[in-house]
């Protein structure tokens, strides 16, 4: 007999603490508020870890418990069911670990803003909504968590909602994830329509008995297409990535909990949990792939111009989600829950570090009026580098490991291809050059804060105006924040930074010897045998024959190679040569604006969406049909019965005699009318 | 399960306001004597009603057994009204409208509550006015005989109107005729069509009718029922409102008292819903099936049409209303899907929308009492003065955009995977309104609440008092219940809507055959 | 024959007296024609046999009734009759259509009612049968007409009396 | 021997005299004598039908239309002076007050 | 056929003609009190008007008990009759109720008032219950003749002779046209008996002549209930005669025209009847409610409505008799209870002189007065047709028994029109809801018999409305003894 691991309180936890702290957090001071919202939180991850630990004692891996029946309509149903599986331990263990580690760091981050509490209750609402979609045992239960860690990244983008970017950032967030979600529920009503469930093992147990279509797009295609929309408006991929620049708006924190490690990675979790579907739909795969590898490229073009600290993280994160959608599209779904892993901790880290470094320099965000912070924040600094290393797939740090994989099954496995290899490594090479740009902006050279912000030739949208409005609720109160005024964090902030940091050194040794991999396998493992896709073992694998082996390697150096002459790039242009950067966007001035403007897709996005529907809805429908139509036909006809109902009036026309004719005529009428049927 | 009251609950749910209101009419003129009175008795209409789904014997759920003769109607009370047209008091609810009653008898309390101050003037004509109000609307639903049904269906016409153009603002007697003369103008060719059934039949009586229309008792039916059912639809399709014909709605709402506005929104529309539920479907299934195309085009040009329109709004009122007409595109999309998804769904809509639309409009109204204005550009920031205010305002805009959790989340997912899977298309289309019900109401959202505060006088504004509070915690927690536990209320719906769908797969099946 | 001529004779004078009616634009001389109108159709009462309709056709409608009428026209001391514009409706629409219900009904009483040939005081009333018929039979008409004489009567009196002055004015 | 329908063709010829005059004519007096001209065609009608049914009914109702005349003559010539007093006109073109 | 062998009238021959009687009788004791009371208020003579009225309502009961035919075959006393006679009675009572307070205010001669109003019920009782010609000629004279004079009873105000002028001549006019049907009509069958008339035309072969007879009577029975084309005369008529008049004159004398029409239509089986009501009833309401749109009198505008209600009656005239029969009956009763009530509230709102009858003039009704808003929004809704009041129950019967005879375009037509009815009573309700007092109009507090008068014909149509089940029985159960 299985033991009861009472999933539901996992989620149930944090959900405690944010309605403790929504509701009354007013009246508490802010170490309750604190303590509370890291007291439901540290519970969750309690319980995780307990879970863990017990996990191994499950024979088959898999535990579900149904708590109680949550829709039921017809012969449809869907229960408040919890489901756990290797995969969704290896997730519940990331979003509880790094989600109450964040939490930690906030109440450093967060301990000066107005709305504490306030901050706290959505953080933890946030750990609910994300533990729910994790651990949910159907579809429906998952869209729950789905929708709901949209709408705590609403309400934490939008935290600070004076502002006027803030807020539409976070409107913005939910109204394209929503565009994502749209086709995540087509694809859940084919699901129902069509199997007549959600729940993923009665759905799967059916589906599982489709052949792969290998031809044509069929209903799996079409499913895991929508799906695929669903996830890419979550996980920030082409063409709905949109929204997660603009997210930066939100609290620091925020944008390392939600933004980097965990929201954003849950299309990439729901694609892997859905791979019974993938599998049987390659071209659906193969789409998946596709946007994975374009999404990493263009997000790592953009990524190199921006010079925002959290815009430039956030194209990162965009960039190293397309890997991780590249590796479900080619079936690797191990590889792309491990680098979701990775990316999990050193991305969360570099924004906590980001985070630390605004916090040093009174809210500075822009990288040009930084540099030389590396003796002034040393802690943050090599925190900082550790992540930057790993992102950049230095061995032996944690992306080295993730990142090779995905490549390597990027060519290698049997829906792969040469050319998502080559674009993953020019990606990778300029991954290094962006993310080493940043390093070196901000923590060497000389002290830039105050400069004239001129020495680029524009301004990306977003921060800057803002920034110069002073309006920054962000902003320490010393106004002058000088050199002197630039200092360490608190150890509140620094202690998950550090854990983060060593996490991000040693999280990829766990592929050791297939660990991680054989680890998940039971999941990914179609009913006894291996996945449909043939998905190919690593160089660490013994079993691997030697050309395979040595071709590995060499596409092994030649990744590294690129990040290598990235980095050597980003010494030069910025540490060396300084002026170069600006002369090269002189020289290339079209291709610099449209890579600085992000391919001019928001605009592109506004004149032809929102433009359009604004202008049309106002114009031809509001003003158009309802009044110029239907009511002025209203009109009309109420003016047309006014009118014959005046001319009827004069009828009357007050004279006896014509009173008399009337009555004459229609006597005349009767008359003729009887006698005409009078006479057969 | 039958305790003494069960015959009687229904026409005590029904008449005590209608009492209260004779009560009112007599008593002295204290205006908080009044008010206080008006929700003690809709308090314990409310709590009456509670007796409704409490003892409400529960049909097996429909995939668990096919049922067939099992009680439909309950609460049952048959007793001749007026003998030579053959005339019945008949009522009883089945699980579709034990629902509506409630939500009924909820909201009018809530009603008085959010009218507390805003009504200053002829406080005692107001109540008596909501009072009658809410009778009608009540009667509406538990009517089991055609003549009662249309006897209420009117009635409920004259105190909303009165409503609307004695209390409400700017140009309110435009939209209190302008809503009179189109339910009425609509209304008359249901009375026809009533009219029609009792010359053949004999009888007014529901379930009487609704029997030998099965049985193919009644003569010339072929020929008629298109008109018939025609009839009816168009009374229903400007009550709910349906595309072309919802332009009244938006001036009703934007006139209207706060009070007018929630039950209009969260009631008066439903009578539309229900009635082609309960009439069209219940009545003429075949020609449903019929029709059942063109009624899901306008369905969703409703649907879409209703939010983009919405979406342009600068009056928040105004939004709302074109919500409304969104929302309810929803609900009828959802009945003629005729599966039984999409009907549990509908219905589940229906009181969701009454819930949270209720809301909307009492937080608008509440909004108006302090600026004297919907204007969305009057506002803005409003969440730094009124932080409470802004977080029930956030919390209902939620559940109206259909968050899951939230009750508005559980119709729309029915409704739109019962639509799918009747006609894929018309599911894909509707579905697009979750993206567009985030467009307008986050953008009404962020524009009313956040950013700086604009104009100095918001700076000032006070936020929510102990009296708004408890007129807007129940609707918000009833929009988690609703939310977390729709079980509760789809229990009761699904049978209901099983025994509605048994005529119609009957159809069906006979229709497979040559 | 003689019935035949003296039928024609008084059926000329009700027509000749109807349609000078129409034509005379002075009342009085409208009047006088109906007077002529009357007592020709008393002839014709008599030759249809209704001696008692006749001698009531002199004294009521002749005797009482025309005197009324000249005795106000006299009264009110009426003019010549103006030519007004008049109606446009009564002239094209009313009289059109009244010429062509007559001519329906006229048609219908030629063509479709059996109607024989009655010799000349076809259906004597003898003053008996009739005073048994009134006072028998239409007992309660007869009764009744004085109610009607009674409004009459009340009624001249009001209309025709000077507006009271006393009450108070408005 | 003349045939009844000639007594009817006269009834209906003043009748319909009566119908013209009360259309053409503009003098009130006038016009109450020509309703008491299609009165009399009436009245005709009845004696006429009368005896072509041998039933003295008919010419008990001659009696009652007469005593309706009458009492119709002196209600009908009172409100005439009423008029006359109120308009000092007895044109009922110009008795149009009352309109619309 | 009992009373008609006996040489003399016997005593239930009175008992059947109770209420006539009474009335006669009081009608002629006014007279007499007249000269005697000159000192006297006129209300005395009111309350002694009253009494009598209410005598003849117990003597309508004294009647109901002896059902037959009386004065060889003239009357015949059926609960058809009966209905009506009470429904005549009931409203003159009424009538005389809201007269009260018009006397005063406008120095109305109260003698002949009450005289000619209770002796011109004489006329429309005995309409009711006559089942021979000649006495239906005479007491359609009776009725007509007397309200030509009450419509004349404003002395000063020359619309009012004006309006009595008009219903006078006009009034004749149709009279004429009805005595030449009704000759023609003897003509066709050698009798004046509604019975023998009828036995004749449910013969086989109907004599053409009847049909002209029928048109011919018709067009002078439809003039008196305004039924359109004959409509014309009554906005006129009605906006110049006194507003307790009015509301006398659109209900009893209708009631009882209904009646003979009734009798004419069913009991003498006239022939051509459907296409013949269906037109007139269809361009009565249509006719009847466009006209009523843009007026701005208030007693024009309810002129207007009363000749769209003559058409939604009339719409019961096209159906089956079983069931047409007793939903123009109630159609008569409910009409009755709102419209004297209607015309109640406008009487005493109208103040001396008729100063107020514009709609503007009840701007604001329901602040300064909210006790008489109700009560007129009440008789407004009735004459709409919303449901608790006896307008909705009228109609709705009506048009079931319509469509009980497959009359389905004449039930739309007659449904869209009480669509577009709603609009100008709610404009109405509007003006005294919506829009602010004017202060200029004055609104006096409202006396005893005008409170009395307005409280029974509200009580009426709300029973009517609520319980409408006694009177339908009872005019069912009139049709079912009357036809079968």
């Amino acid at each position: 007999m299985s033991p009861n691991f009472h999933l539901w309180l996992i989620p149930l936890l944090p959900l405690l603490g944010a309605a403790i702290n929504g509701l009354f957090g007013w009246r508490f001071s802010r170490q309750l508020v604190s303590a509370v919202a890291l007291t439901f939180s540290g519970a969750a991850f309690a319980l995780g870890l307990w879970v863990a630990t017990q996990f191994p004692s499950l024979g088959t891996g898999l535990y579900r418990e149904s708590s109680a029946v949550w829709i039921r309509a017809g012969d449809f149903q869907a229960d408040f069911g919890f489901y756990l599986d290797q995969l969704s331990l290896i997730m519940l263990l990331i979003v509880a670990g790094v989600g109450f580690l964040i939490h930690i760091y906030s109440v450093g981050y967060m301990w000066e803003e107005g709305g504490f509490y306030r901050f706290f209750s959505y953080l933890n609402l946030f750990l609910f909504f994300m533990l729910t979609l994790i651990l949910a045992s159907n579809y429906l239960l998952m869209f729950v968590g789905w929708e709901g860690v949209g709408l705590a990244s609403y309400l934490l983008i939008g935290f600070w909602f004076t502002r006027d970017q803030a807020a539409s950032a976070g409107k913005k967030a939910f109204i394209v994830n929503r565009v994502g979600d749209f086709g995540f529920l087509i694809g859940l009503f084919l699901l129902i329509k069509h199997f007549g469930s959600l729940d993923f093992e009665t759905l799967f147990a059916s589906i599982r008995l489709h052949s792969p279509e290998t031809q044509g797009a069929g209903l799996l295609t079409s499913i895991a297409l929508l799906l695929m929309l669903g996830a890419c408006g979550k996980s920030a991929q082409i063409p709905l990535y949109v929204w997660l620049p603009d997210a930066m708006e939100g609290p620091t924190p925020v944008s390392a909990l939600i933004h980097a490690a965990t929201m954003v990675t849950a299309g990439v979790y729901m694609i892997a949990r859905s791979h019974v579907i993938y599998d049987r739909a390659p071209a659906a795969g193969m789409m998946v792939a596709i946007l994975g590898t374009l999404t990493a490229f263009f997000a790592a073009t953009m990524g190199m111009t921006q010079t925002d600290i959290k815009k430039v993280l956030a194209y990162s994160t965009i960039s190293q989600l397309g890997y991780m959608f590249l590796a479900c599209g080619v079936a690797a779904y191990t590889a792309g829950i491990f680098h979701l892993m990775t990316h999990a901790f050193f991305k969360g880290l570099l924004f906590l570090a980001a985070g630390a470094v605004m916090h040093a320099t009174g809210g500075e965000q822009d990288m040009r009026n930084m540099g030389g912070l590396r003796t002034k924040i040393p802690w943050t600094f090599w925190s900082m580098t550790a992540a930057t290393v790993a992102i950049c797939g230095i061995p032996p740090f944690a992306g080295f490991f993730s990142k090779d994989e995905i490549l390597w099954q990027a060519y290698a496995s049997a829906r792969g291809s040469w050319l998502y290899w080559l674009f993953g490594v020019i990606t990778a090479g300029m991954t290094a050059f962006y993310m080493f740009r940043l390093w070196f902006l901000t923590f060497f050279g000389e002290y830039r804060g105050g400069r004239a912000e001129a020495h680029l030739p524009a301004q990306p949208g977003g921060r800057g105006s803002g920034h110069a409005g002073g309006d920054d609720p962000h902003r320490v109160p010393s106004p002058s924040h000088g050199q002197g005024g630039i200092h360490e964090s608190p150890k509140v902030m620094l202690v998950p930074m550090v854990i983060l940091a060593v996490l991000s050194v040693v999280g990829g040794w766990v592929s050791y010897h297939h660990t991680f991999e054989n680890f998940l396998s039971p999941v990914f493992r179609e009913g006894g045998t291996d996945s449909l896709v043939e998905t190919r073992p690593t160089s660490t694998g013994v079993e691997s024959p030697v050309e395979e082996g040595g071709k590995e390697t060499l596409f092994m150096t030649i990744s590294v190679g690129a990040a290598a002459i990235g980095i050597f790039l980003a010494w030069l242009l910025y540490l060396r040569r300084p002026a170069w950067p600006d002369r090269i966007a002189h020289r290339m001035w079209g291709l610099y604006q449209t890579v600085l403007h992000k391919y001019y897709v928001d605009e592109l996005y506004a004149a032809l969406f929102v433009k359009p529907l604004i202008n049309g809805s106002t114009n031809l429908l509001w003003r158009g049909i309802d009044q110029n139509v239907i009511d002025a036909g209203a009109d009309q006809s109420a003016d047309l019965t006014r009118r014959l109902s005046d001319s009827l009036r004069h009828m009357q026309s007050g004279n006896l005699r014509s009173y008399a004719g009337w009555v004459a005529l229609g006597a005349a009428a009767v008359i003729g009318y009887m006698v005409w049927i009078g006479i057969p | 399960m039958t305790t003494g009251l069960d015959h009687w609950i229904l026409t005590l749910v029904t008449f005590i306001p209608l009492a209260g209101a004779l009560l009112l009419l007599v008593a002295p003129r204290r205006d908080r004597d009044l008010r206080l009175f008006a929700l003690a008795v809709s308090l314990l209409d409310f709590l009456l009603s509670l007796h409704l789904p409490a003892y409400f014997e529960h049909q097996p759920y429909a995939s668990d057994l096919t049922f067939a003769g099992a009680r439909v109607f309950q609460y049952e009370l048959n007793r001749p009204w007026i003998r030579v047209p053959n005339i019945h008091y008949h009522v009883g609810v089945d699980g579709i409208s034990t629902w509506l009653v409630l939500l009924t008898t909820f909201l009018t309390p809530l009603c008085v509550l959010i009218s507390w101050k805003s009504i200053a003037e002829r406080v005692k004509e107001f109540f008596i006015l909501l009072l009658v109000l809410e009778t009608a609307l009540i009667g509406v639903f538990v009517s089991l005989d055609l003549f009662l049904f249309y006897f209420f269906w009117e009635a409920t016409l004259i105190p909303m109107a009165l409503l609307i153009g004695m209390y409400g603002h700017g140009r309110r007697v435009y939209a209190a005729i302008k809503f009179f003369l189109y339910t009425m103008i609509a209304s008359v060719f249901m009375l026809a069509a009533v009219l029609w059934l009792y010359a053949k039949t004999g009888t007014f009586d529901f379930v009487q009718i609704q029997t030998a229309i099965h049985n193919g008792q009644v003569e010339n039916l072929t020929l008629a029922a298109p008109w018939l059912f025609l009839g009816f639809f168009v009374a229903f399709a400007v009550k709910v409102p349906l595309f072309p014909v919802h332009t009244w709605l938006p001036d009703a709402h934007v006139e209207a008292p706060t009070a007018g506005s929630v039950l209009l929104a969260g009631v008066l529309l439903k009578m539309g819903t229900y009635g082609m539920l309960r009439f069209n479907l219940g009545l003429f299934p075949e020609e449903a099936r019929r029709n059942a195309s063109w009624i899901m085009v306008l369905a969703l040009i409703g649907i879409i049409y209703g939010a983009l329109v919405a979406m342009v709004q600068p009056n928040l009122k105004r939004l709302i209303a074109y919500s409304s007409v969104s929302h309810l595109g929803l609900v009828v999309l959802g009945i003629f899907s005729f599966t039984a998804l999409g009907l549990d769904g509908a219905v589940f809509q229906m009181l969701a929308h009454g819930v949270s639309t209720g809301a909307l409009f009492m937080l608008a109204g509440i909004l108006f009492e302090r600026r004297h204005t919907y204007e969305i550009t009057e506002f803005g920031g409003l969440a730094t003065p009124m932080p409470i205010y802004a977080s029930f305002f956030l919390f209902i805009v939620l559940s109206s955009l259909g968050l899951p959790l939230l009750n508005g989340f559980v119709g729309e997912f029915l409704v739109l995977s019962g639509a799918f899977r009747d006609r894929a298309v018309y599911g894909i289309l509707g579905a697009t309104g979750v993206i567009w019900s985030a467009c307008y109401l986050l953008w009404m959202y962020q524009r009313v609440f956040w950013g700086k505060v604009v104009h100095k006088v918001n700076d000032s504004l006070t936020d929510l008092g102990v009296r708004e509070r408890a007129a807007l915690w129940p609707p918000a927690v009833m929009a988690l219940l609703m939310g977390v536990v729709p079980l509760v209320w789809l229990k009761v719906i699904d049978g209901a809507v099983h025994s509605a769908l048994l005529p119609l797969a009957q159809i069906a099946s006979r229709g497979t055959m040559p | 024959m003689l019935h035949l001529v003296l039928f024609l004779v008084f059926a000329l004078g009700c027509v000749a007296g109807a349609v000078n009616l129409l034509a005379q634009r002075h009342p009085i001389d409208s009047a006088l024609s109906l007077v002529v109108v009357m007592g020709s159709l008393a002839g014709e009462y008599l030759l249809l046999g209704a001696e008692f309709v006749a001698a009531i056709q002199v004294i009521v409608y002749a005797g009482a009734i025309m005197v009324l009428f000249v005795f106000v026209i006299m009264l009110l001391n009426a003019g010549v009759e103006e030519r007004t514009p008049g109606s446009r409706v009564a002239l094209l629409l009313g009289v059109p259509g009244m010429l062509i219900g007559s001519a329906l009904v006229v048609w219908l009483l030629l063509e479709r009612s059996p109607t024989p040939a009655v010799a000349a005081g076809a259906l004597p009333g003898p003053p008996q049968t009739i005073a048994w018929l009134l006072f028998h039979d239409y007992l309660l008409p007869f009764e009744v007409t004085s109610i009607l004489v009674l409004i009459a009567i009340m009624g001249a009196v009001v209309l025709a009396s000077p507006p009271a002055t006393t009450k108070k004015e408005s | 021997m003349v045939p009844l329908s000639c007594y009817l063709v006269l009834s209906g010829t003043l009748f319909a005299c009566g119908v013209v005059g009360f259309l053409i004519k503009r003098n009130i007096i006038t016009i109450f004598m020509s309703i008491e001209l299609m009165l009399n065609g009436a009245n005709l009608s009845f004696v006429a039908f009368a005896a072509q049914w041998k039933a003295l009914s008919g010419q008990i109702f001659v009696f009652f239309v007469m005593v309706v005349a009458a009492a119709e003559a002196a209600v009908g010539l009172a409100i005439i002076i009423a008029i006359f007093r109120t308009r000092e006109t007895l044109n009922v073109d110009r008795v149009n007050l009352l309109k619309l | 056929m009992n009373g008609s062998l006996a040489m003399v009238p016997q005593a239930t021959d009175y008992l059947r003609v109770l209420p006539e009687i009474v009335l006669s009788i009081f009608g002629m004791a006014i007279m007499f009190a007249d000269p005697l009371l000159k000192e006297r208020p006129p209300r005395t003579l009111g309350t002694l008007a009253l009494l009598g009225s209410l005598l003849a309502l117990a003597a309508t009961w004294v009647q109901a008990q002896y059902p037959g035919f009386a004065f060889w075959n003239m009357v015949r006393v059926d609960a058809f009759s009966v209905f009506f006679h009470f429904l005549i009675v009931a409203v003159t009572a009424v009538v005389i109720l809201t007269s009260f307070e018009y006397m005063e205010v406008e120095g109305i001669r109260a003698g002949e008032y009450y005289g000619l109003i209770l002796l011109g019920a004489v006329g429309m009782s005995l309409m009711s219950s006559a089942v021979e010609l000649v006495l239906i000629f005479l007491a359609l004279e009776i009725s007509s003749i007397a309200t030509y004079i009450l419509a004349g009873f404003r002395r000063r105000a020359a619309i009012s002779s004006e309006a009595s002028l008009k219903y006078f001549l006009l009034g004749s006019f149709a009279t004429a046209f009805f005595l030449y049907g009704v000759a023609l009509m003897f003509g066709a069958t050698g009798s004046t008996s509604i019975q023998v008339i009828g036995a004749a035309l449910s013969s086989f072969e109907v004599p053409a002549l009847a049909y002209a007879g029928i048109a011919l009577m018709f067009v002078g029975l439809a003039f008196k209930v305004a039924a359109a084309p004959f409509h014309i005369w009554t906005p006129d008529v009605y906006e110049g005669a006194p507003a307790p008049v009015v509301g006398f004159m659109s209900t009893a004398p209708k009631a009882a025209v209904f009646a003979v029409l009734l009798r004419l239509m069913f009991e003498a089986h006239a022939p051509g009847r459907i296409g013949l009501i269906w037109v007139v009833a269809a361009l009565s309401m249509t006719l009847g409610n466009l006209g009523a749109l843009v007026q701005n009198n208030v007693k024009r505008l309810l002129a207007y409505s009363s000749i769209a209600h003559a058409g939604y009656l009339l719409v019961a005239f096209a159906a089956v008799p079983d069931s047409g029969i007793p939903a123009a009956m109630f159609y008569a009763a409910s009409y009755a209870a709102m419209n004297v009530g209607a015309f109640a509230v406008v009487s005493h709102f109208s103040n001396a002189g008729e100063r107020y009858v514009k709609i503007e003039d009840y701007s604001g009704l329901s602040s300064s007065s909210p006790l008489l808003a109700a009560i007129l929004t009440v008789f407004l809704l009735s004459l709409i047709g919303i449901p608790i009041t006896g307008g909705f129950i009228a109609k709705f019967y009506v048009f079931s028994a319509a469509l009980q005879s497959n009359l389905v375009g004449l039930v739309i037509l007659g449904v869209l029109n009480s669509a577009v009815a709603a609009y100008y009573y709610l404009r109405v309700i509007v003006v005294m809801y919506m829009r602010e007092p004017r202060g200029e109009v004055p609104v006096s507090a409202v006396p005893a018999g005008m409170g009395a008068a307005m409280a029974v014909s509200l009580a009426a149509t709300i029973y009517l409305g609520v319980l409408p089940g006694r009177v339908l029985d009872y005019a069912g159960r009139a049709v079912a003894e009357w036809l079968h």
